[in-house]
């Protein structure tokens, strides 16, 4: 076995040869949810990046650009030892990709230790935006709770009494609960906290109808959201009750999925495809020209995070071993976003408004977003303050 | 080109590395009562069990009804007509007495009076009283006749009994004996195993003793009867 | 008639049925020690299923057993063994992919109470000599010296007998239950095993199963008769062959 | 309140009796030929998917469940026939192995055939609303599917105890040997079980596929609970089966349902919330170990 | 000879082995890659959890289908110790390997009441439960897992350093190995292997076969719990999916394709699936049909697995 692992090595050597001048080409290391029930989101951030990489003719920053995709299968303990191949062996500049913050915490502590830039294009977990906020983090999307907390100030404005919250049991079902409960003060009928990757509802809606509340928020990630809305319609709630959900559970695969009982839900979103600058209206375009389907929020912060890296490797100069250049760059932001405009605070999280939109059909006949109006402006997260980095 | 209805030659049979049968031969003709004799050990279950396909057979020969079935699977060779009542009964105990006499009942070879539910009862009057009772809650006695009344409903062309009365009380084994004797009146073939010789030189006709996997002594009834001395040392008894 | 004589083994009015069907009806039974106690039926009498729940393999629906002195209920298999209570089995029961010496070895390693703890990780069995030589000593007293390197799979029949009363032996029992020792064997692998066992019979007290009738009543001191699971007759040979009930429900014409 | 517990009951039958479409078949595989054959989920999954494709592509649902209950049959024979058989006469830890690699291969068959991202089926549009039942509402899907596995369940009662194919089947479990010498092709019966297993599988993979999600893995976790279901019911026993389903199906559902609210009463909230559901996850297990530890060998042991 | 038996080649081979495993850190060093010494230490490490079940499933012949709750027990039990403050080894992987035997004394006292598959599948039962619990409390992390900010710390070792961590590693390993090989030939292993293959005939010779089996068990536990304290200190995280049943199935087939019984069945199984692993991903996605096929074609070809090929484990018939 100690011979087949030398030869292992040697050829994986030979094969990928090594890499001391970083400035001919920019290595990054996408890492994203790819597989299981959450590769949806995954596939859309990728494709996003790469329509990115695609309109700047294959490069970033002028430099030819190299991209790694792996999967991380949604298991913290897989993503962790593809980061540590990504640093150790292929020696990446930039990371990105990931979707869940859970596996962002298990991989994060590595990448700053070897001084690499994590471009986030969707994990915002609220520890990287307040104490344990990190030079070499860089979130493009949003922190968690943000949308949670534009859907309770809605509900709580319009003046909803008697709202049920359903979540996974896990952190980051529980942190959705607190950012929406921010700003919605109204009553909480129930807390409903169902296994993670639970697909059938059956239980948790009969809890619903027998608790009479006159709006429903729920924050389940990918395929559960999917569900929950398809049950929550069959099951006969949607007529007296009113669904919320943060834009990550009514984005176009949502739609895509249950279709015509999604109509009439609101959510909150910082980008919509119906947003009307030059920048999103070639992104939009070229996506449906590209995979056949509207983009979702992910693929606009998948395309937005490509766009960050282009425009600091640009600034630098191809210069990618002077991090206090590159991170200098990166914080300067030189680019237009698909949403409008939006700048980094002080814990590379952005500030940015955010929108409430509702599921209706469009002027084709086709299900699907339209923005109604701003919820927040220039909002921040409520992390920054315990943020020491200057 | 014989009229033996079961013919067996140099049958060898072995568990694993050890060998239990060198060379067994035994003929069984249409319509006779046929025995296999000899002390525990020496070979007469591993016979049966050669023949009804439940051992493999490593060499010789079974003709039955004209065809050699020798490797055959044992539902074919059941399906071909041979029927054993095993050593310890083996009646299903998950099913009633009813299921396990019409689970298995058929007609292939064209009986002129086919064995059914009612004729077994009629034969069997314990058995009917039973009928909605699983197998297991049944006594010795009662598992024997339906045993054998399960191994008739297949209509069979050969009928094999393995130890066709150990264990069972006195009176209960008188009942087999005059069942075998009545199914010996309408023809039935059969091939027994038991260890009462009086009782099988008054019920068959030809005899076959094994001694340690090998054939060591064959004759008739009235040969086996005079000879004690075969009894002895051949039988244990 | 032996009240007064020193028993070894008293089984009273044990009861055994499986769903509905008894195979032991208040069966009683009482072994002295140092005899050689033989017990015989028709097939189906009872015979194994009381051997099984001697040694603790079945548990009893009714009925009491004392062994020397011990109640046995709740006794599990192993506690009966350290009381000395051993047996062997009817259809043979040996570690066919142990070599024979490693067959002997583990039923003598079983006797805690001579060689300190089988919970010992450490120290290779290869340096336990005393364990190893008694082995080998039990395989001399059962002829298989020759024999001990060969798989105990690899062994003859008449030769597996005989491993299989040396595993028994080994345990050094006060009382041995030998079921059927001589099944399916030759004359003169019978005739070997009967010798091994009258020698056995100087050193412990042996109840014995058999089907063999010459061997019986050569080697027995007292038979009993189990017939539909209850004993009806116990006593000498000569009480036995003599018994018109034990005649008329067993022996019947066979023995003449 | 009792109207609330009655739909959860609802809930908890519909759960139950989807379960027993697995855990029949696997029971009978299990009963008859003593194989443990982890590849029960795929089956399950092959038949979902083959559902949510026939479904899509003709755009009749029943079609859907049509063809995937025949082309998951087929597809067993297949695997039953090339590979299952040789391993009856193996020892349960080759068996688990082989099948568990089937599960690996089935896996990645399907990634390839239909890509890694969640398949998704609905029910028909006739039955993607309400019905009212007494006083509530409940979902039409639902019912449809607590008429299918209660007929499926009648039928199965029908076939096993009252026809000849039932006493065979009960029989081989029981004596395989003896079934045999007394003329039944146990090998050929029990191919045809295997598929019939399979069918039910995937019947209950389309049935269940507008409810969960057509995904790869989704075979996995219920294979879990089909097994659980027969080893409390007694491994073998089709009635061990439907009680150990009903018996999960409600312990799971209400246990989810009340118990969080239990908790409540006696403890913190804090500690309750976080109590609750891990206490109702693992209720179905503890019931598992429970009826082992009194009932070794199940509620309804096959076997004598 | 039935019982698993130690030649003096095969042990000089495996100093050999242990010799050029020694030589690892520094040839990757000189290669320039310096990644795959953390990989070898979490390859050593899967081994060791394999080696662990071995014990169990090859020695003493309980299949266990829940491993994967002792192996996660330990990777969990370092974490909240580090939580808690106590990130010194000496304390650390000692608890660890106690809280897993702890679990696996009470899990196996229950569940070897039963057998064949209900043991399998009461087994699985108690892993699953031990896995919902975990996922369920959010102190734990949940779903997360729960992250191990440093390393443990033995003394003023660095075990940041994946070189030494590597040869710590590799140090436990080794010893265990020594160990089990001990164990295999001493009076108790001796008595488990043939409760393997007799479980009803040493009842009968007397001894208390339920103890024996229970103690194995256990030890197995024990060490599954030590693997997992390595493995939460490899990856820096104690994750749930340590305690699926999935791992448990991985970790048989390890032992399968290894060796069930062999001494070196586990490290031989781990080395092979994980090298194989990391070989065929990066040209397939869909290497899982490969490691299906191959898992398939040991168990109808290979039943003893790659050691049975070469003769070094015990052997059959």
């Amino acid at each position: 076995m100690r011979l087949a692992k030398l030869v292992l090595a040697l050829a994986a050597a030979s094969c990928l040869g090594s890499s001391v001048n970083a400035a001919d080409k920019v290595k990054v290391g996408f890492l994203s949810t790819l597989s299981g029930p959450g590769a949806g989101l995954g596939v859309d951030i990728r494709d996003g990046f790469n329509l990115a990489i695609k309109h700047q003719g294959g490069k970033l920053g002028g430099l030819p650009a190299e991209v790694i995709i792996a999967d991380d299968q949604q298991k913290p303990e897989v993503a962790q030892q593809i980061t540590e191949k990504f640093l150790k062996k292929d020696k990446v500049d930039f990371m990105t990709g990931i979707v869940f913050s859970n596996i962002m915490l298990a991989a994060g502590q590595p990448i700053f230790d070897s001084k690499t830039f994590f471009i986030s294009a969707n994990a915002g977990p609220s520890q990287y935006a307040g104490d344990q906020c990190n030079p070499y983090f860089f979130n493009v999307a949003w922190q968690n709770d943000n949308l949670h907390e534009a859907v309770g100030k809605y509900v709580n404005d319009k003046g909803f009494k008697n709202v049920v919250l359903v979540a996974p049991n896990y952190p980051g079902g529980k942190d959705a609960m607190v950012g929406f409960k921010r700003f919605y003060k109204g009553k909480v009928g129930e807390e409903v906290y169902t296994k993670l990757g639970q697909l059938d509802y059956a239980a948790e809606l009969t809890q619903i109808r027998s608790l009479k509340p006159d709006a429903v928020f729920f924050f389940l990630p990918g395929g559960m959201g999917i569900n929950f809305v398809k049950q929550f319609v069959a099951a006969g709630l949607s007529a007296d009750t009113q669904l919320f959900a943060p834009g990550f559970s009514a984005d176009e695969d949502v739609i895509k999925a249950v279709g015509a009982p999604m109509l009439g839900m609101f959510n909150s979103s910082h980008w919509a495809h119906d947003m009307q600058n030059a920048e999103n209206k070639r992104f939009v375009a070229d996506f449906q020209k590209e995979f056949g389907r509207l983009p979702s929020l992910y693929a606009s912060q998948g395309y937005d995070a490509a766009l960050l890296i282009d425009a600091a490797v640009r600034d630098v100069k191809g210069r990618l071993d002077d991090k206090d250049a590159v991170r200098k760059a990166l914080e300067a932001k030189r680019f237009k976003s698909v949403r409008g405009e939006f700048k980094f605070n002080t814990n590379h999280y952005p500030v940015q408004d955010y929108y409430l939109r509702v599921i209706g059909r469009d002027d084709q006949g086709r299900i699907t977003n339209k923005t109604m109006g701003t919820v927040f402006s220039n909002h921040a997260d409520a992390y920054v303050a315990q943020c020491k980095m200057k | 080109m014989s009229e033996h209805l079961l013919e067996i030659e140099g049958l060898e049979t072995s568990y694993g590395s050890s060998q239990v049968l060198f060379g067994v031969s035994l003929t069984v003709a249409e319509g006779e009562v046929a025995t296999l004799l000899g002390r525990n050990g020496m070979g007469k279950t591993t016979t049966v069990r050669s023949i009804c396909g439940l051992e493999k057979a490593g060499g010789g020969s079974i003709r039955f009804a004209g065809q050699r079935i020798e490797g055959w699977t044992p539902d074919r060779i059941g399906r071909a007509g041979i029927a054993l009542v095993p050593e310890g009964r083996q009646i299903f105990p998950n099913l009633t007495v009813r299921e396990n006499l019409v689970a298995f009942a058929a007609n292939r070879h064209a009986a002129r009076e086919p064995w059914s539910l009612d004729r077994i009862y009629a034969f069997f009057p314990s058995l009917e009283k039973r009928s909605g009772n699983l197998g297991g809650r049944l006594s010795g006695g009662e598992q024997q006749m339906l045993a054998i009344g399960r191994a008739l409903m297949t209509n069979p062309r050969l009928l094999i009994l393995d130890e066709a009365t150990e264990g069972l009380a006195p009176l209960v084994r008188e009942e087999i004996w005059r069942c075998l004797d009545a199914l010996r009146g309408s023809g039935q073939t059969i091939l027994v195993i038991d260890k009462y010789v009086e009782r099988l030189i008054a019920l068959a006709n030809r005899h076959t003793i094994l001694e340690r996997g090998q054939v060591a002594w064959r004759g008739n009834s009235a040969e086996l009867d005079a000879d004690h001395g075969i009894w002895h040392r051949l039988l244990g008894v | 008639m032996s009240e007064k004589l020193d028993l070894l083994l008293d089984v009273r009015g044990v009861s055994k049925h499986f769903g509905g069907v008894y195979a032991l009806n208040n069966a009683s039974l009482s072994v002295v020690r140092g005899e050689v106690h033989a017990l015989i039926g028709p097939n189906g009498a009872g015979k194994t299923t009381l051997i099984h729940v001697l040694s603790g393999a079945l548990p009893c629906n009714g009925g009491r057993v004392v062994f020397d002195g011990n109640d046995l209920e709740r006794r599990s298999m192993h506690e009966r063994v350290t009381l000395g209570l051993a047996r062997s089995y009817q259809i043979t029961n040996i570690f066919t992919r142990l070599t024979v010496l490693d067959n002997v070895a583990m039923a003598v390693q079983s006797r805690v109470r001579d060689w300190g703890s089988s919970f010992s990780f450490w120290k290779p069995f290869s340096l336990d000599s005393a364990i190893i030589g008694e082995a080998h000593a039990l395989l001399a007293q059962v002829s298989l010296s020759g024999m001990a390197n060969r798989l105990a799979g690899q062994l003859s029949h008449g030769e597996q007998r005989s491993l299989e009363v040396a595993l028994a032996l080994a345990t050094k029992p006060k009382l041995l239950l030998l079921d059927e020792p001589m099944a399916g064997m030759g004359p003169e692998e019978s005739e070997r095993m009967v010798g091994l066992i009258e020698h056995l019979a100087q050193q412990v007290t042996i109840l014995l199963v058999e089907h063999d009738m010459d061997a019986v009543f050569r080697l027995a001191d007292r038979i009993s008769v189990l017939v539909g699971g209850t004993v009806i007759a116990s006593g000498s040979p000569e009480a036995i062959r003599g018994d018109a009930e034990v005649r008329r429900a067993y022996l019947g014409d066979e023995v003449a | 309140m009792t109207q609330l517990i009655l739909e959860q009951a609802l809930n908890g039958l519909q759960f139950g009796l989807m379960l027993f479409l697995l855990a029949a078949g696997l029971t009978l595989v299990f009963g008859i030929m003593d194989m443990i054959n982890l590849a029960h989920g795929s089956l399950y999954m092959v038949g979902a998917y083959l559902a949510a494709e026939v479904t899509q592509a003709s755009g009749s649902f029943i079609t859907g469940v049509g063809v995937a209950m025949l082309g998951t049959g087929v597809l067993a024979v297949v695997l039953e026939v090339v590979l299952l058989r040789r391993l009856y006469a193996r020892n349960h830890l080759a068996q688990v192995l082989a099948t568990f690699a089937l599960i690996l291969i089935a896996n990645e068959c399907v990634r390839i055939v239909w890509g890694a991202q969640t398949l998704m089926l609905n029910a028909p549009d006739a039955l993607s609303g309400p019905v009212r039942i007494g006083g509530f509402l409940y979902p039409s899907y639902r019912l449809l599917i607590i008429g299918v596995g209660a007929l499926i369940a009648g039928l199965l009662y029908v076939l096993v105890a009252r026809t000849r194919i039932g006493m065979w089947v009960r029989a081989g479990a029981s004596n395989r040997e003896m079934t045999e010498a007394l003329g039944i092709n146990v090998r050929l019966l029990f191919t045809a079980v295997f598929a019939f297993g399979a069918a039910l599988c995937a019947l209950a993979g389309a049935m269940l596929g507008p409810l969960l999600a057509v995904q790869v893995g989704m075979g996995e976790s219920i294979l879990i609970l089909a097994f659980v279901v027969i080893v409390i019911g007694g491994i073998g026993s089709i009635r061990g089966a439907l009680v150990g389903s009903l018996l999960v199906g409600l312990v799971d559902t209400l246990g989810r349902a009340m118990l969080p609210a239990m908790l409540r009463a006696l403890f913190s909230p804090e500690v309750a919330s976080s109590l609750g559901p891990a206490l109702a996850s693992v209720l179905i297990y503890v019931l598992m170990a429970a009826i082992l530890f009194w009932r070794p060998e199940g509620l309804f042991p096959a076997r004598a | 000879m039935g019982l698993y038996a130690t030649t003096t080649r095969r042990r000089i081979a495996a100093v050999f082995v242990l010799l050029g495993l020694v030589a690892l850190p520094w040839g990757m060093r000189l290669i320039g890659q310096e990644f795959y010494v953390s990989f070898a230490s979490r390859v050593l490490i899967m081994a060791l959890a394999a080696t662990s079940l071995n014990l169990v499933i090859g020695f003493g012949g309980m299949v266990s289908f829940g491993h994967a709750a002792f192996f996660g027990a330990g990777a969990y039990c370092v974490a909240v110790l580090a939580e808690s403050g106590v990130t010194s080894a000496w304390l650390a992987w000692p608890a660890a390997t106690g809280v897993a035997a702890a679990l696996a004394v009470f899990v196996g006292a229950i569940s070897l009441r039963t057998r064949g598959v209900y043991f399998i599948m009461i087994t699985l039962a108690f892993a699953q439960m031990v896995f919902y619990l975990v996922v369920s409390l959010k102190t734990w992390g949940g779903d997360d897992g729960l992250p191990l900010l440093q390393r443990s710390a033995f003394g003023s070792l660095n075990l940041k350093d994946d070189s030494t961590f590597y040869f710590v590693v590799l140090a436990i390993l080794a010893f265990v190995l020594f160990m089990l090989d001990r164990i295999a030939h001493s009076r108790f292993g001796r008595v488990i292997q043939s409760i393997r293959e007799n479980e009803v005939r040493m009842e009968a010779l007397g001894y208390p076969v339920f103890s024996f089996k229970l103690v194995c068990f256990s030890l197995g536990g024990a060490l599954a719990g030590l693997a997992g304290a390595l493995m939460a200190n490899q990856a820096g995280l104690a994750s749930p999916n340590l305690l699926h049943w999935m791992q448990s199935g991985i970790l048989m087939v390890m032992i399968v394709i290894g060796g069930v019984g062999s001494v070196f069945g586990g490290v031989v199984g781990a080395v092979l699936l994980l090298v194989c692993e990391e070989a065929f991903v990066e040209i397939t996605p869909h290497w899982q049909i490969g490691l299906g096929l191959l898992l398939l074609a040991v168990v109808l070809w290979a039943p003893l697995g790659i050691a049975g090929l070469f003769g070094w484990g015990r052997n059959r018939e």
